[in-house]
């Protein structure tokens, strides 16, 4: 097993552990950082994959390094998006939760805007 | 520099139809005020010159346009591709968005000389920046750059999702985040094993060099799971109605009649042109199966909905069922007629009359709150007086989403019953019929109170400009229409698909 | 020359290392957060300096060389900073149950 | 280092990226866990340095990580009196072993996939050495990034936009136009005022750095738009500033500034190179650090309000 393979490996246990979290977590922040530690494994088996591709000179394929490099950008502006609502939500409501929302829709008086 | 043979002639009308919307979000946002209405008001015509331009463009040409950005051709850089899909979806995308922008401009206008105020300038900005991310995901031709289309499009619409602040709708703005997130990032896991196993990204490139082995199965897969994520089919639609009920109306119907379907085209995209013909009959039968289920569960739990709003969401999560039939039906045909088939045009056109339906349908159920000011089917007894044009409306989209003649629905809906009878594959007849007695029960149980009688002072209700009212009217007339004209146009759809089918019949 | 600059290499990233390890043992064994603190910064702080002390023989250039005493420099002013307002935090908040 | 010490180097590396990030998702209190996260994106710097892509390192360790962590960990302590609450929510056991067991398959599907994947690898390392020339730069990642597929970039920093229109328009409708953040010196202590005295103009400096060798060397706009960030969000949180209100018109001409250059010499190649985002002949470097330098102050400013977040109070 050379280096590379053995990253993908360990990018392949981060997809599995960051799924786990984003499913078992009732809290929305844990949520929001397993998905982060999920896409930080995809992002590394982009970086294997470019490893693997190593030649010309250059020690990985330049072209999936720099679409992890647009890959993380884009993840972070998720997680500011996603924190951003769940603050709101629970300046709102003094909850943090996404349970019994459902309800809530319903019962609430039907107003629009 | 390398050669720019690939660009066609007019295929700078596909640069365009990207980059400016996305100049409307730039500029809307450095000037902000009244200045974010008029530039999306400026850009709703452009907009539309310019899809009618490509898709009449792609028809003479009887042939996909395409431009090579930078210069780059694949496998380095990115080419723009429009073929009769693109143009079809290019279209219909136009109008709707035009259709909302011009309905919107009664709640979201900004008097002169006032002060910049929140709603306004994000619905503006943010409505320009769905059209720019879907025209993308319409147009792009390279499995990184739908990644950033669908991000564009999650950034864009969940936004929309919570504009009034209210708790509800910020809970719903959140859940749809995570399900897209996770859709996404599920996407991007297949694109990085694609390119680990065939070094490049182009659709048309990978299509050449993909063979259905063990590495591709898993990726499509992968790329599937997440995209029914993003699609909200059956079991994967809890984030949709309570994110398309709280929204603003015009937000509402751009979400529901065309951000849901950016992520179906994708997978279109993926099992017909990137790996056409290799998609095998049971995952076929099974996006299927999934797809029925989404018209039966979506059906039945819209008709126990208590507010409108919420009913016409349901709505969609059994109305995107009827588009996954589109996949075990063209597998199942004989191949030389799988693109001038009747499930191919069927499926296209159930997706475009769902979204004039759909957007006339939320258009109209908003009209109906603002002007009662609730917008509970039990309390709105007898509103169909006061609001005929509306209420019109609303049974117009109604009847085309269940099936009936003459509209949009009804062709869509009968041209996959044809195909399904002829593939031998009869238990989708029966759904769809299922589905179509499903929706009239619950199209007819909302217009039984409407125009019934009324439930109380009709005297309290707030008035409504007619001229919005003709909007939401014209949409749904615009449903009802697909069903008087000629199938000839839909030979658009096969334009630019002679390769593909050449690997079916390969 | 080289090899007294080898053998400074690698006693010196070693002790260094060693510095470290008692930081993180300290850092895991001791009771409370105030002596917690301590263990860490004092340990690390010298370890640092140590690994740095080694590696400047093989950085290779004035450049490297300025670099690496600048890495040093700021974890010694940043480790200080965050030190003082853990310590504080610590304080007001009390013992941690 | 020789094969078997670097490869006993990754599996300690490998093993310890592991634990850290199941320490991270399995520990109790949000805020270790977001304190565990940094940790663990400080790791998977070191694991991008050993996949040779230190472009990566740098962007993970200072967006992944950084600023990234930042944001957590500010969450993490406004939703701490919600902890015990959510705690009650946790699904059952037997529940969480099903999800355990769906995911370890995910991970063995996907872990088999990769070690399935064709050797010699396909790659497009040739192409894009063979095309650099043309770019004039040094670093093929900047060439990828602003050259080849300069329009996931240009789309990217609209993402970004994006982004902070959507945390804009969280704002109340009573503060909107006003400033992020809470109340001027919240945080302050003449420790971290102290820090920030200290700091601030050490990290520009680095910035300036990393954004000037990023034609060439691993760096760039991106790794020192986010240094710049943080020694904002320093300074602020230093109570040395305030936040500006989102209102103002210089504040919204600096976030769409960077964005607007690019269309603009995107524009420029469609009418002098033959096609959109194109560079005439001969200006393609000097072309791409115009955007590169436009787009600094822009994805700085952004960056930083993202983490300050929603306006919260009128001027």
């Amino acid at each position: 097993m050379n280096g590379a393979a053995l990253f993908g490996v360990i990018a392949a246990a981060l997809v599995g552990l960051g799924l786990y979290g984003l499913i078992v977590h009732p809290q929305p922040l844990r949520k929001i950082l397993s998905f982060n530690v999920l896409g930080s494994g995809v992002f590394l088996i982009f970086g294997v994959v470019a490893r693997r591709g190593a030649g010309a000179g250059m020690g990985g394929d330049p072209v999936p390094q720099a679409l992890v490099i647009t890959g993380i950008v884009v993840a972070f502006s998720a997680t500011a998006l996603a924190v951003a609502l769940l603050l709101r939500l629970f300046e709102e409501t003094g909850r943090a939760s996404l349970r019994s929302d459902v309800s809530n829709a319903n019962d609430e008086a039907g107003g629009n805007s | 520099m390398s050669s720019f043979e690939g660009t066609t002639a007019s295929g700078f009308l596909l640069v365009l139809a990207i980059v400016a919307p996305f100049i409307g979000v730039l500029l809307s946002l450095a000037l902000g005020g009244r200045a974010s209405e008029r530039i999306a008001l400026l850009l709703m015509p452009m907009g539309l010159g310019i899809a009618v331009a490509i898709a009449s463009g792609v028809w003479r040409a009887g042939a996909a346009l395409l431009y090579v950005l930078g210069g780059w051709k694949p496998p380095l850089g990115v080419v723009l591709r429009a073929d009769g899909l693109s143009a079809v979806m290019l279209v219909t995308t136009a109008i709707v968005i035009c259709a909302a922008g011009l309905f919107a401009r009664a709640e979201f206008q900004v008097p002169r000389g006032a002060p910049e105020r929140r709603a306004p300038l994000m619905f503006w900005t943010l409505l320009l920046a769905v059209w720019g991310a879907l025209n993308l995901v319409f147009l792009s031709s390279d499995l990184f750059n739908f990644y950033v289309a669908l991000e564009l499009l999650t950034f864009a619409a969940v936004p929309l999702v919570c504009l009034s602040g209210r708790a509800e709708t910020l809970a719903a703005a959140l859940r749809y985040m995570l399900f897209a997130l996770l859709g996404s990032v599920f996407y991007l896991l297949g694109v990085a094993l694609l390119y680990g196993a065939y070094g490049v990204l182009d659709v048309g490139l990978l299509s050449s060099r993909i063979r259905p082995d063990p590495v591709a199965w898993v990726a499509l897969s992968l790329m599937t799971t997440g995209l029914l994520a993003k699609t909200a089919l059956f079991p994967l639609h809890l984030w949709l109605p309570p994110a398309h009920a709280g929204a603003p109306p015009a937000a509402s119907a751009v979400l529901s009649a065309l951000v849901v379907k950016g992520a179906f085209f994708l997978i279109v995209r993926l099992w017909f042109d990137v790996m056409p013909g290799l998609l095998p009959q049971q995952a076929a039968q099974l996006l299927g199966a999934l797809g029925a289920a989404a018209v039966l569960f979506g059906s039945v739990v819209a008709l126990r909905q208590a507010r409108l709003k919420l009913l016409i969401a349901y709505s969609t999560v059994a109305q995107i069922g009827y588009l996954f039939f589109v996949f075990p039906l063209v597998i199942g045909t004989d191949v030389a007629h799988a693109w001038n088939g009747a499930a191919w045009t069927g499926g296209w056109m159930q997706l475009v009359s769902h979204a004039f339906a759909k957007a006339a349908m939320f258009l109209a159920a908003g009209l109906i709150a603002e002007a009662a000011g609730h917008d509970r089917i039990a309390e709105l007894g007898g509103i169909g007086r006061a609001l005929p044009i509306s209420v019109l409306a609303f049974a117009l989209g109604g009847l085309s989403l269940m099936g009936v003649p003459p509209s949009g629905g009804f062709v869509a809906k009968w041209l996959l019953l044809t195909a399904a009878v002829e593939a031998g594959q009869w238990w989708w007849a029966l759904v769809m019929l299922a589905g179509g007695l499903l929706a009239g029960a619950y199209v007819f149980r909302v217009l039984g109170q409407l125009w019934g009688d009324a439930s109380g002072p009709l005297a309290s209700l707030t008035k409504v400009s007619i001229r919005r009212e003709a909007i939401a009217l014209a949409l749904a007339l615009g449903a009802v229409s697909l069903g008087f004209v000629s199938l000839e146009p839909a030979k658009l759809l096969q334009i630019g698909r002679t390769h593909a089918a050449e690997i079916v019949l390969r | 020359m080289t090899l007294a600059l080898d053998v400074l290499t690698v006693v010196a990233v070693s002790s260094g290392a060693f510095f470290f390890l008692a930081g993180t043992v300290g850092f895991l064994r001791f009771p409370d957060s105030l002596s917690r603190l301590h263990a860490l910064t004092k340990a690390d702080n010298l370890g640092l300096g140590l690994i740095m002390l080694g590696l400047l023989p093989r950085a290779g250039g004035v450049g490297s060389a300025l670099k690496l005493i600048a890495v040093w420099l700021l974890a010694q002013v940043a480790g200080a900073a965050v030190t003082q307002l853990l310590a504080r935090a610590a304080r007001t908040a009390g013992p941690p149950a | 280092m020789t094969d078997a010490l670097a490869l006993a180097f990754d599996f300690g590396l490998a093993a310890l990226v592991l634990i850290v990030a199941t320490w991270t998702l399995l520990t109790r209190e949000t805020a270790a866990a977001a304190v565990g996260f940094v940790a663990y994106g400080l790791l998977l710097t070191l694991v991008w340095m050993r996949l040779a892509a230190p472009d990566v390192a740098l962007t993970e360790a200072a967006i992944g990580s950084g600023v990234t962590g930042t944001l957590l960990l500010g969450a993490a302590a406004r939703l701490r009196p919600t902890e015990a609450a959510a705690e009650a929510e946790q699904p059952g056991k037997a529940m969480r072993f099903v999800v355990a067991l769906l995911c370890a398959s995910v991970s063995a599907g996907i872990a088999g996939t990769i070690l399935m994947l064709p050797d010699p690898a396909p790659t497009l390392a040739a192409e894009a050495a063979a095309a650099l020339p043309e770019t004039g730069l040094g670093n093929a990642v900047t060439a990828v990034l602003l050259s080849f597929r300069s329009i996931d970039t240009l789309l990217e920093t609209v993402v970004l936009l994006l982004a902070l229109l959507g945390v804009w328009s969280l704002a109340p409708d009573r503060v909107w136009g006003g400033r992020p953040g809470p109340r001027d010196g919240a945080y302050q202590s003449e420790v971290l005022t102290f820090l920030a005295q200290i700091l601030a103009p050490f990290g520009i400096v680095v910035a300036m750095h990393f954004f000037w060798i990023g034609a060439d060397a691993p760096g760039g706009k991106f790794q020192a738009a986010a240094i710049l960030a943080a020694m904002w969000i320093l300074v602020q949180r230093a109570g040395l500033v305030d936040s500006p209100p989102v209102s103002r018109r210089w504040l919204r001409l600096v976030v769409v500034a960077g964005p607007v250059v690019f269309l603009a010499i995107g524009f420029l190649g469609s009418a002098t190179a033959g096609a959109f985002l194109a560079y005439p002949e001969g200006y393609a470097k000097p072309l791409i650090v115009a955007i590169e330098a436009a787009l600094l102050p822009s994805l700085a400013a952004a960056l930083a309000l993202l983490v300050a977040g929603p306006p919260a109070r009128t001027e």
